[in-house]
């Protein structure tokens, strides 16, 4: 297997694993999850030491394309630093499984648990051996998400919930702005790929879009390494179960970020910019981390502030720009794991034992937990930076670099100073965490009375990771020594310094300050010590200002209650001022373009107006604003008006040369009349009376809505006179003329435009129309009247009243003298109409007319004797199908299309011409009255059922009332 | 654009003639509007457009058949439907409307219009029986 | 004509704007009526309007003295449609009021 | 296959005025006539039975001229003219008719003619309540509307 | 001659015509009963109706017949609906 | 392509309405024959668009235009496939299966004629994607409309018909905007064929130019409108939210069409010439203004049908913003972001569904309070054993993140792969174009970010309300059949994200020919009548 392969399958291992386990969800098979677990990580361990005299020559690369041409391929490359990352991720990662495995409780669903993990291991993989820094981005999100279920995996605590909240929202917000600086990053370089990237340092840093790209990507790291000002995700995130604490967020997880800033070290640091930006960052969390971790009751927040400060200190290393500090920050993250990891798992096991982490209650734990008690001491230590532990050499080498100068500034001024302070600050925190636990008198009511040592395998990771720091701390230039080389190597090529790893470099400044810090360190804690052990969580001067509640809280300002307040401010729910926007939109849109480009309309010439349709005019203006002005009132008047309107519209079209549109308007005006009187009935009474229009408001809103549409109507008569004015350029128009009847067969130019040229159109047409009948149909089906029009119309009882008190009456006798004599001209027309509609139809394609027309002609006829008889009367008699019809009218209309492709000719090509038939002589045959025969059978169709749905309505009350009036009867 | 050009051709006797029956036409029709304006009571207004509906409509309809026929020079008729149907269908419109008015003013107490017509007895004894 | 013809849109237009605008569906239904039958005759208008001149075939005629077919038939597709939703529209407010028991548009009385 | 041979003659003669005469359409004409009347029959009318054909052309010839004077008498009302003051008022006409086509029939010659106007018929009662512009006698116009056109139309029918 | 009789006649006609629409939309605008209101369009209609024949005079054209023959025949399909509605409250029952 | 393949063009608009118009015959009672003639149809509907996408994208002299009633352009009506209305007709009928199948379990039968509507539906979004004329497009639009009206109040209900009271109100409004901006664009070019008129707009006189620009832009608002820009957009959400789940499904890609005629009119008529970029603006900082405010009723939304309303806004946002951006290689990126988001809404409005179905009514909104003012949750006792959920809670959870996933554009599936192409291609443009970078491009992004983060905060304030902080909700009743739409909209998504290689090729490819129009032009007025012989045609033919 080669390298390649090898780095790939690294990688994609953990997630295979990953869902295998999910696979196990419904099993019990707890131990065969973190069984399986194990054997992912010792796998990942195993080939990564492989791979290692490959990665010593020189990185290898995995290269699989994945958007090639915007530069984003599946690369994996594995250097020096990567390859130590690996090792780091994928062996602690096997003693986490292992430490897990003995963690977890018995009840707990752990498939659900080792598949986040391994994929969280994958993820984590992903970053350090992406080759594409897009790649990297990708992975960088998904430990953002792994962790967040990580964190919450004990999701009915609302300290999970809230605290993988947090950590996802703020390493969320970093991620993309993460993104964001990468792909400057990228474009500056000329390209994503990771050493073209690295290559192209000089470019980056003198490109003008430096400055953001690095502030954005900082934001990305500091978030995700818990540094000032984002440190406060970090100790909420504690509620994890202790491994998912143990790996994530001392181990790896959190030295992503850091990881980041050594992996671009090449390209972003050593300027000045960088190093203020890094190392205010990097100082303030050094020293804010490790005050805030003294004052910490919980064992946890103690080791959580504290791996904040030692980020710190490998953030404050990074930002010197010097190569040996970018040593000593790779060596620390090494050490820092290994021994803050250790901690955790301590810790996990005090809580595990005693049942709570609380520094207040806890104490003497040595004579119950010998073992631990001493691993923990030696970790403590480590962290403390105690001589002959892996924490120590890393410390002196920061120690060291902290006294250089590097860029002149205040930061180095005092640098020396703050890391003196901190490490005292260190040694006081850890000398804190051995002593009250571990020592003093036993403790009292634990939560769980008998600790004791934990199962075997439950400790040999602690065991085993304080062994390395011993190893470490006693023989570094043996044990890490070379490997951190190669990864130094890596990281700097030609620039690598000179640097030892030796334990001791003689009395120097380091050494003097250590002894200090040391020394400071001790004292501190012996003042401290009984303030300590009583005091309120959290650190003095800012105990109340905890970053989790300003964080919650102005999370819930900001993305709550000032959200829901544009939301009512920006929008509306509210129809009014939508269509006043529209409309309001619509205007401008017409008016500004011609405002804009200059256009002058031209001035009108009243010479050529037509008295006779002017007055016409006259009437349907008069109509039309009489319809605005009464319809709030005065519904049946503003109905009557708009009809006269529409009566205007019509003799327009007369005038106008369109007899066509002058009958269709005419129908349609019939029908709609009808039905919006149907829908009158149920529509609530309103009287003039109750008028509250006096507010000044709602006078306001009139006004302006008075201007809007009185600059609608300007609007539009300005933009309709210069339209019409503006003779049209001849395209297309001339050609249906020329052609309707030589190609077309008919002589009516409109309706063979209709039902040929564009013969698309009208089945789109008549395809709304059945659709909207369908709709009314079913929306009808399911109408339920306001309580206040179930009963009949006022008219109606009065009548009935007065059937019911004249002995010689019954009931319904007013209505049937009423309809009597009218009804029977009703029924006489009905086969008049019939006969026009078939003539209607039959003229359509030479004369005015067509199937629409006519099919509208066919639905009055049907109307007529619904007025005439009511609903029962007439379905008794005439029994029309609507949707037979409408399905009959799309399927005749496609069927005539289709017709065409037997012939080899498109959808819709038409075919006309004369046959001979006996008696009569030629006849004119055109395919295209068999469409229009299928627009006709569709109109009949739909309008019917429109008519009829509203009719039904009326009787279906009745029903309604009737029974209950029968149920009343009964009680 | 001069109308009419198309009429230039027609006899004086069809022209005078078609004129008449315009004018007589839309006279009626319009003395007709001017008394549904002018008219007190909604009962009056109702006699006042059947002048149109009537001989109005029967004047035009007459310009209109001669006209065509003189033109074309052989029978245009159709115009007759015209009449026919709007003689036929404005009294269904008439009782209609006159009827639903009389109910109204029935309702609101309107001492002007007649209450129902008294029963003869011979009905009421029937209605009694069934 | 094209005068007169403008106007009545203009004013068709604005009335029907005005009646979209207030607060009960009645009027919102008669407005979107007037809007349509301004917004027709404006189809039927750019093509450019021409007294006596329908498109009809038959001898003698002069094509070039024709009425643009094009816009009528435009109009006709969208008098059909306009009948559609109008329809629809009125239904739609009727199921409405019937749920909400009121015809305002919001289907509530007052809105804040 | 005809149910109503009258109805459909008198739309074939309608197809033939709007279409014109021509062999062609007289067959057209004809088809859809039948399915006009066989539109009608669905509707299950009460059907009329005409007795006396002679005596339409009468009815017709009686009623153009009425309505010709009428159209005179509310002209001249309307100026003003009439040599009296005018009185319109209702009037209730006691009726013998009660076939349905014929009541149709006589309601449209009331109506049509300008001056009377036909408002409620009350079928228990058999009387119609009309609404006279010009009344200056009410026997008058019962005699008048009973004699001179309900006489006739009982002829005609039953 | 002809042209002349006719021309002056037509565009009386048109006028008179024109101007019973003006009277009968009046009547429209200002009810003050819905009958009235009711009656007003009916009239209307009839008035169109009687224009537009006149204006098939004045074009010499037949093609504008329909129109005429449409309100004619069906125009007062609405207003027996607008009727039906005053006296029963609904239009179909 | 020749013969009866040259039919396949026409048949996206003809199966379903020959589907919808068969089902008529049938009655309510025979739904499960109705099920599987709409299923049929979209199936075949699914087959015939991926043929044409395949033929648009591989063969050189591909000429996807139809003469409908073999009349040449611009005289008839013509449809025109290619790159562009090949990607949206699959991606429309990829989108119907889920939904169908979704409304199989249950939704189909709340109302008479579902399946007619939902098959006219695919008609009228198939024949605006596929039409090349303009007053056609009115026609399709009005189509898909009408069913989009009927579908949106499919099963009745108060919330249902308000809120298409509103919409319905507003779109016709649209509609007459629609029709007076076709109508000033017929009366100032004299052509209603989009291939002609961008042949014409280059000789049209000062005056008929200016009424072309005022009529193009009374048009656009009416798209604009369907679109989904602030602020007339405000229609959206109720209506969204109101439709039953797969209705909501198949609307997801609704709001899409108006940018995808927006896109190809812009680059068809307004690409060059003298107008060239016409309203730009608008659309850049209309754009940038939806963004905003959807991502602000994302935060502000308690209802999950809300937050997935103005998620369409976001989408709709962003997508308006970057074409106004005028830059080839971020529409190429915005034509991923569309494929990708559709996907993805789709399959949220069909999950909400389902997620609701366990939850009472009241306790989002109570959570939400709680979450505002309460430190309520720190009373609750924690135990360290983690709680076993069951299999249902567990798939629609995963589910549920992989859209939150989706929609804050994280990793890993196709919501990254198009932030990033979009944002890689706005920031390329400007550091290469000498290492500035235009102020509103640093809006977008920001805009971008921003949304993202607001869908992230939102997606698991709702997550954790929905999935973990009330245990006490029952286990909602899934059928496979409504999980299974959902699950293979997501499998689409990592697909896309797999295959981003191949799918932005063809997106690039297609912008490459928005970008020359005259490819398009010649393929329209260059098309041969059928009957014809290719010697006799020429170019002046017609005329
Ligand atoms: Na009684
Ligand atoms: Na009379």
């Amino acid at each position: 297997m080669t390298g390649e392969t090898l780095l790939a399958l690294l990688v994609c291992l953990p997630f295979l694993g990953s869902l295998a386990a999910a696979a196990l969800l419904r099993t019990n098979s707890r131990v065969l999850a973190a069984r399986m677990s194990g054997v992912v990580a010792l796998a990942g361990l195993v080939m990564t030491a492989f791979l290692y005299p490959a990665v010593k020559r020189g990185p290898v690369r995995f290269e699989v394309e994945w958007l090639p041409q915007l530069g984003l391929d599946f690369t994996l490359r594995m250097d020096g630093l990567a390859w130590l990352f690996t090792m780091l991720i994928t062996g602690i990662g096997l003693l986490v499984v292992v430490y897990a495995r003995y963690y977890m409780s018995e009840e707990d669903p752990v498939p659900r648990f080792f598949s986040f993990l391994l994929a969280f291991m994958g993820s984590m993989l992903g970053i350090v051996l992406s080759g594409n820094i897009i790649l990297l981005s990708v992975f960088w999100e998904l430990t953002s998400i792994f962790s967040f279920l990580l964190i919450s995996y004990w999701h009915h605590n609302a300290a999970a919930r809230d605290g993988a909240r947090m950590a996802l929202t703020v390493t969320g917000i970093g991620g993309f702005c993460l993104l964001a600086g990468l792909l400057i990053l990228g474009h500056i370089a000329g390209s994503y790929d990771l050493d073209a990237v690295l290559a192209a340092g000089d470019r980056i840093r003198a490109h003008p879009l430096y400055l953001t790209a690095l502030v954005l990507i900082l934001i990305g790291a500091l978030t995700k390494s818990a540094q000032v000002p984002f440190h406060f995700w970090l100790p909420n995130a504690m509620a994890a179960p202790t491994p998912v604490s143990a790996y994530l967020h001392s181990a790896t997880m959190v030295k992503a970020g850091v990881f980041l800033l050594v992996r671009l070290w090449p390209a972003l640091s050593g300027t000045y910019e960088w190093f203020m930006l890094v190392g205010i960052a990097g100082i303030s969390t050094l020293l804010l981390g490790a005050y805030f971790a003294m004052f910490q009751q919980d064992l946890k927040g103690l080791l959580a502030y504290s791996t904040i400060s030692h980020l710190g200190l490998i953030t404050t290393l990074l930002s010197l720009g010097s190569p040996v500090a970018a040593v000593a920050a790779i060596f620390h993250m090494m050490n820092h794991a290994t021994f803050k990891c250790s901690l955790f798992m301590a810790a996990g096991i005090i809580d595990h034992e005693t049942g709570t982490r609380d520094m207040r209650r806890l104490s003497g734990l040595l004579r119950y937990l010998p073992a631990t008690g001493i691993l923990a001491m030696v970790a403590s230590a480590a962290m403390a930076g105690v001589p002959l532990l892996n924490g120590f050499i890393s410390k002196e080498m920061f120690f060291a670099e902290a006294v250089e100068t590097h860029a002149d500034s205040f930061l180095d001024r005092i640098l020396p100073y703050v890391a003196t302070l901190a490490g005292a600050f260190s040694v006081a925190y850890s000398l804190r965490f051995i002593h009250v636990v571990f020592f003093g008198p036993p403790p009292v009511d634990l939560p769980k009375p008998e600790p004791h040592e934990p199962p075997r395998w439950m400790r040999f990771p602690v065991e085993f990771l304080v062994l390395a720091c011993l190893v470490v701390g006693i023989i570094p230039g043996m044990s890490i020594g070379p490997f951190l080389h190669t990864a130094v190597v890596s990281v700097l090529g030609d620039r690598t310094p000179e640097y030892s790893l030796a334990v001791w470099h003689g009395i120097n400044t380091p050494l003097i300050m250590s002894t200090i810090a040391l020394v400071g360190g001790i004292a501190l804690y012996a003042v401290l010590k009984d303030y300590l052990a009583r005091c309120d969580d959290g650190p003095p001067l800012f105990r109340h200002l905890r970053g989790q509640r300003i964080f919650e809280r102005v999370l819930v300002t900001v993305s709550w209650k000032w959200a829901r307040w544009l939301e009512s401010r920006l929008g509306t729910r509210n129809l009014q001022p939508q269509l006043r926007l529209v409309a309001t939109a619509g205007l401008l849109a017409g008016v500004v373009p011609l405002y804009i480009s200059g256009f002058s309309p031209r001035p009108p010439a009243f010479g050529e107006v037509d008295p006779v349709f002017a007055a016409i005019w006259l009437v349907g203006s008069v109509c039309a604003v009489g319809a605005a002005y009464q319809a709030k009132y005065h519904r049946l008047a503003a109905l009557v008006l708009l009809g006269g309107a529409g009566i205007s519209t019509c003799i327009t079209f007369v005038w106008l040369s369109a007899p066509d549109l002058a009958i269709t308007q005419l129908l349609v005006e019939i029908v709609t009349t009808v039905l919006i009187l149907l829908g009158l009935r149920w529509l609530p009474k309103r009287s003039e009376k109750v008028d509250n229009s006096v507010a000044l408001a709602a006078r306001g809103r009139r006004f302006r809505d008075f201007l809007l549409a009185v600059g609608c109507g300007i609007g539009m008569f300005v933009f309709a006179y210069a339209i019409m004015k503006q003779p049209v350029p001849d395209a297309i128009a001339s050609y249906f003329l020329e052609r309707a009847y030589s190609e077309g067969g008919g002589r009516n130019v409109v309706n063979v435009i209709l039902v040929d040229f564009r013969g698309f159109d009208t089945m789109g047409e008549i395809c709304v129309l059945g659709i909207v009948a369908l709709t009314v149909f079913a929306l009808l089906r399911r109408f339920r009247p306001a309580p206040d029009s179930i009963e009949k119309p006022e008219q109606q009882l009065i009548q009935n009243a007065f059937d019911a008190e004249r002995p010689e009456r019954s009931a319904g006798d007013t209505v049937r003298d009423y309809l009597l004599v009218p009804s029977v001209i009703m029924q006489w027309m009905f086969p008049v109409v019939i006969t026009f509609a078939v003539y209607i139809f039959m003229r359509g394609h030479d004369l005015p007319g067509g199937g629409f027309a006519a099919g509208i002609t066919m639905a009055i006829a049907f109307l007529l004797q619904y007025l005439a008889g009511g609903v029962r009367w007439a379905e008794d008699r005439l029994r029309v199908l609507p949707l037979r019809w409408m399905g009959t009218g799309l399927l005749l209309a496609v069927a005539t299309g289709v017709g065409a492709w037997l012939l080899g000719y498109p959808f819709l090509t038409s075919h006309a011409r004369y046959v001979d038939l006996p008696l009569i002589g030629k006849a004119p045959v055109a395919s295209a009255l068999l469409f229009d025969l299928g627009v006709f059978s569709l109109v009949v169709g739909a309008t019917v059922l429109i008519l009829i749905a509203l009719a039904h309505q009326s009787i279906r009350t009745h029903r309604v009332r009737a029974i209950e009036a029968s149920k009343a009867e009964e009680a | 654009m001069t109308p009419l050009d198309h009429a230039a051709g027609l006899p004086a006797w069809a022209a005078i003639l078609v004129s008449v029956f315009l004018i007589i036409g839309a006279g009626l029709t319009v003395i007709g509007t001017i008394g549904f304006v002018r008219l007190p009571t909604f009962y009056e207004r109702i006699h006042a457009p059947t002048l149109g509906t009537s001989w109005g409509t029967g004047g035009i309809v007459m310009a209109s058949m001669i006209f065509f026929t003189v033109l074309a020079t052989r029978p245009v008729v159709h115009e007759i439907l015209i009449g026919i149907f709007v003689t036929v269908t404005t009294p269904v419109t008439l009782m209609l409307l006159a009827r639903a008015a009389l109910h109204r003013d029935r309702a609101e107490g309107n001492p002007d219009v007649p209450s129902e017509p008294p029963v003869p007895p011979s009905a009421a004894v029937q209605a009694e029986k069934a | 004509m094209e005068f007169v013809l403008a106007l009545a849109i203009g004013i068709m237009t604005g009335s029907g704007v005005w009646l979209i605008l207030r607060p009960r569906t009645y009027q919102v239904i008669i407005g979107l009526s007037l809007m349509s039958y301004a917004v027709n005759l404006f189809i039927f208008g750019v093509g450019g309007v021409k007294s006596n001149a329908a498109p009809l075939l038959g001898e003698g005629v002069d094509i070039a003295a024709l009425a643009d077919p094009v816009p009528q038939s435009l109009v006709l597709t969208a008098i059909v449609i306009g009948f559609a939703t109008t329809a629809l529209f009125l239904v739609v407010l009727l199921a409405a009021r019937g749920l909400t028991g009121t015809d305002h548009v919001d289907g509530r009385e007052q809105p804040k | 296959m005809l149910p109503y041979p009258l109805l459909s003659l008198s739309l074939v003669v309608m197809w033939l005025a709007l279409n014109g005469f021509t062999l062609g359409q007289l067959i057209l004409g004809s088809i859809v006539s039948v399915f006009a009347s066989w539109g009608m029959a669905a509707l299950r009318p009460s059907k009329p039975r005409i007795r006396k054909w002679h005596l339409l052309p009468k009815l017709l010839g009686i009623v153009l001229y009425d309505i010709v004077r009428s159209n005179i008498a509310v002209v001249s009302l309307l100026f003003g003219g009439g040599g009296h003051k005018r009185r319109s008022d209702f009037i209730t006409v006691p009726l013998d008719l009660k076939d349905p086509t014929g009541l149709a029939i006589l309601a449209v010659i009331v109506t049509s003619t300008p001056g009377t106007a036909w408002l409620e018929y009350n079928s228990l009662s058999s009387t119609v309540l009309i609404h006279v512009f010009d009344l200056v006698e009410e026997a008058e116009w019962q005699d008048l509307i009973k004699n001179r056109y309900e006489k006739l139309l009982m002829e005609i029918f039953t | 001659m002809s042209h002349t009789i006719l021309f002056w006649s037509v565009t009386i006609a048109q006028f008179l015509l024109a101007a019973a629409m003006g009277l009968a939309v009046f009547r429209m605008f200002r009810g003050p009963r819905a009958q009235d209101r009711v009656l007003a369009l009916d009239t209307l209609y009839v008035n169109s109706m009687l224009l537009l024949m006149v204006f098939g005079i004045r074009s010499g054209e037949v093609v504008y017949f329909e129109a005429s023959l449409v309100i004619g025949m069906l125009g007062f399909v609405a207003t027996v609906a607008l009727a039906k509605f005053l006296m029963r409250g609904e239009v179909i029952e | 392509m020749n013969g009866w393949m040259q039919h396949l063009i026409v048949a996206p608009i003809l199966i379903p309405l020959v589907a919808g118009a068969f089902l008529l015959f049938f009655d309510e009672r025979q739904r499960v024959l109705k099920a599987m003639v709409s299923v049929l149809s979209c199936l075949a509907l699914a087959a015939v668009a991926i043929t044409l996408l395949r033929f648009s994208g591989a063969e050189a002299g591909f000429q996807g235009v139809y003469l409908l009633g073999n009349w040449p352009a611009p005289f008839g009506i013509v449809l025109v496939v290619d790159r562009l209305s090949a990607l949206m007709l699959v991606l429309a009928s990829v989108l119907s299966i889920p939904a169908l199948v979704f409304s199989l379990a249950r939704w189909h039968a709340a109302g008479p004629h579902f399946h007619t509507l939902f098959q006219l539906l695919m008609m009228g979004l198939n024949g605006a994607f596929l039409t090349g004329d303009l007053f056609n497009l009115f026609v399709f639009f009005e189509v898909m409309l009408a069913a989009s009206y009927g579908l949106l109040m499919h099963g009745s209900g108060s919330m249902r018909v308000k809120a298409g009271l509103h919409y319905i109100a507003v779109n016709l409004v649209a509609a007459l905007c629609f029709l007076i901006g076709v109508s000033t664009i017929y009366g100032s070019v004299g052509t209603l064929n989009m291939a002609d008129l961008a042949l014409r707009i280059g000789e049209l006189d000062p005056d008929r130019r200016m009424l072309l620009e005022a009529g193009a832009s009374v048009l656009g608002v009416a798209f604009l409108i369907k679109a989904g820009m602030w602020p007339l957009n405000f229609w959206l959400p109720g209506a969204y939210s109101a439709a039953t789940a797969p209705v909501a499904g198949v609307f997801a890609i609704m709001s899409k069409v108006g940018v995808y005629v927006i896109l190809r009119l812009s680059l068809l008529v307004f690409g060059e010439g003298e107008s060239a970029g016409h309203g730009l603006n608008v659309l850049l900082y209309g754009g940038m203004a939806t963004i905003l405010f959807g991502t602000i009723g994302v935060l502000a939304s308690q209802a999950l049908g809300r937050l997935a309303s103005y998620s369409v806004l976001v989408s709709s946002g962003t997508l308006l913003a970057v074409l106004g951006l005028g830059n080839g290689e971020v529409t190429a990126g915005a034509l991923f972001y569309l494929v990708s988001s559709t996907l993805t809404i789709s399959a949220f409005f069909m999950l909400i569904e389902l997620v609701e179905r366990g939850q009472d009514a009241g306790a989002s909104v109570l959570a939400v309070t709680m979450e505002a003012y309460g430190d309520a949750d720190e009373e609750e006792p924690e135990t360290e054993v983690g709680v076993t959920m069951p299999a249902t809670i567990a798939v629609l959870g995963t589910c549920f993140a992989a859209i939150g996933i989706l929609l804050s554009g994280l990793p890993p599936l196709s919501g990254f792969v198009a932030k990033f192409v979009m944002l890689s291609g706005m920031i390329g443009a400007g550091v290469q174009s000498g290492g500035t970078i235009p102020a509103p491009v640093w809006w977008i992004v920001a805009l971008m970010i921003l949304s993202g983060l607001a869908a992230l905060i939102s997606m698991t304030r709702a997550g954790i309300r929905t999935f973990w902080a009330s245990m006490e909700g029952t286990v909602p009743r899934v059928l496979v059949m409504e999980m299974a739409p959902v699950l293979v909209l997501l499998a689409l998504t990592l697909m896309l994200a797999v295959k981003a290689g191949p799918a932005m090729a063809y997106m690039e490819e297609t912008v490459r020919a928005l970008q020359h129009p005259a490819g398009y032009i010649e393929a329209v007025s260059g098309a041969r009548r059928a009957g014809e012989a290719a010697a006799t045609t020429t170019a002046g033919e017609g005329d």
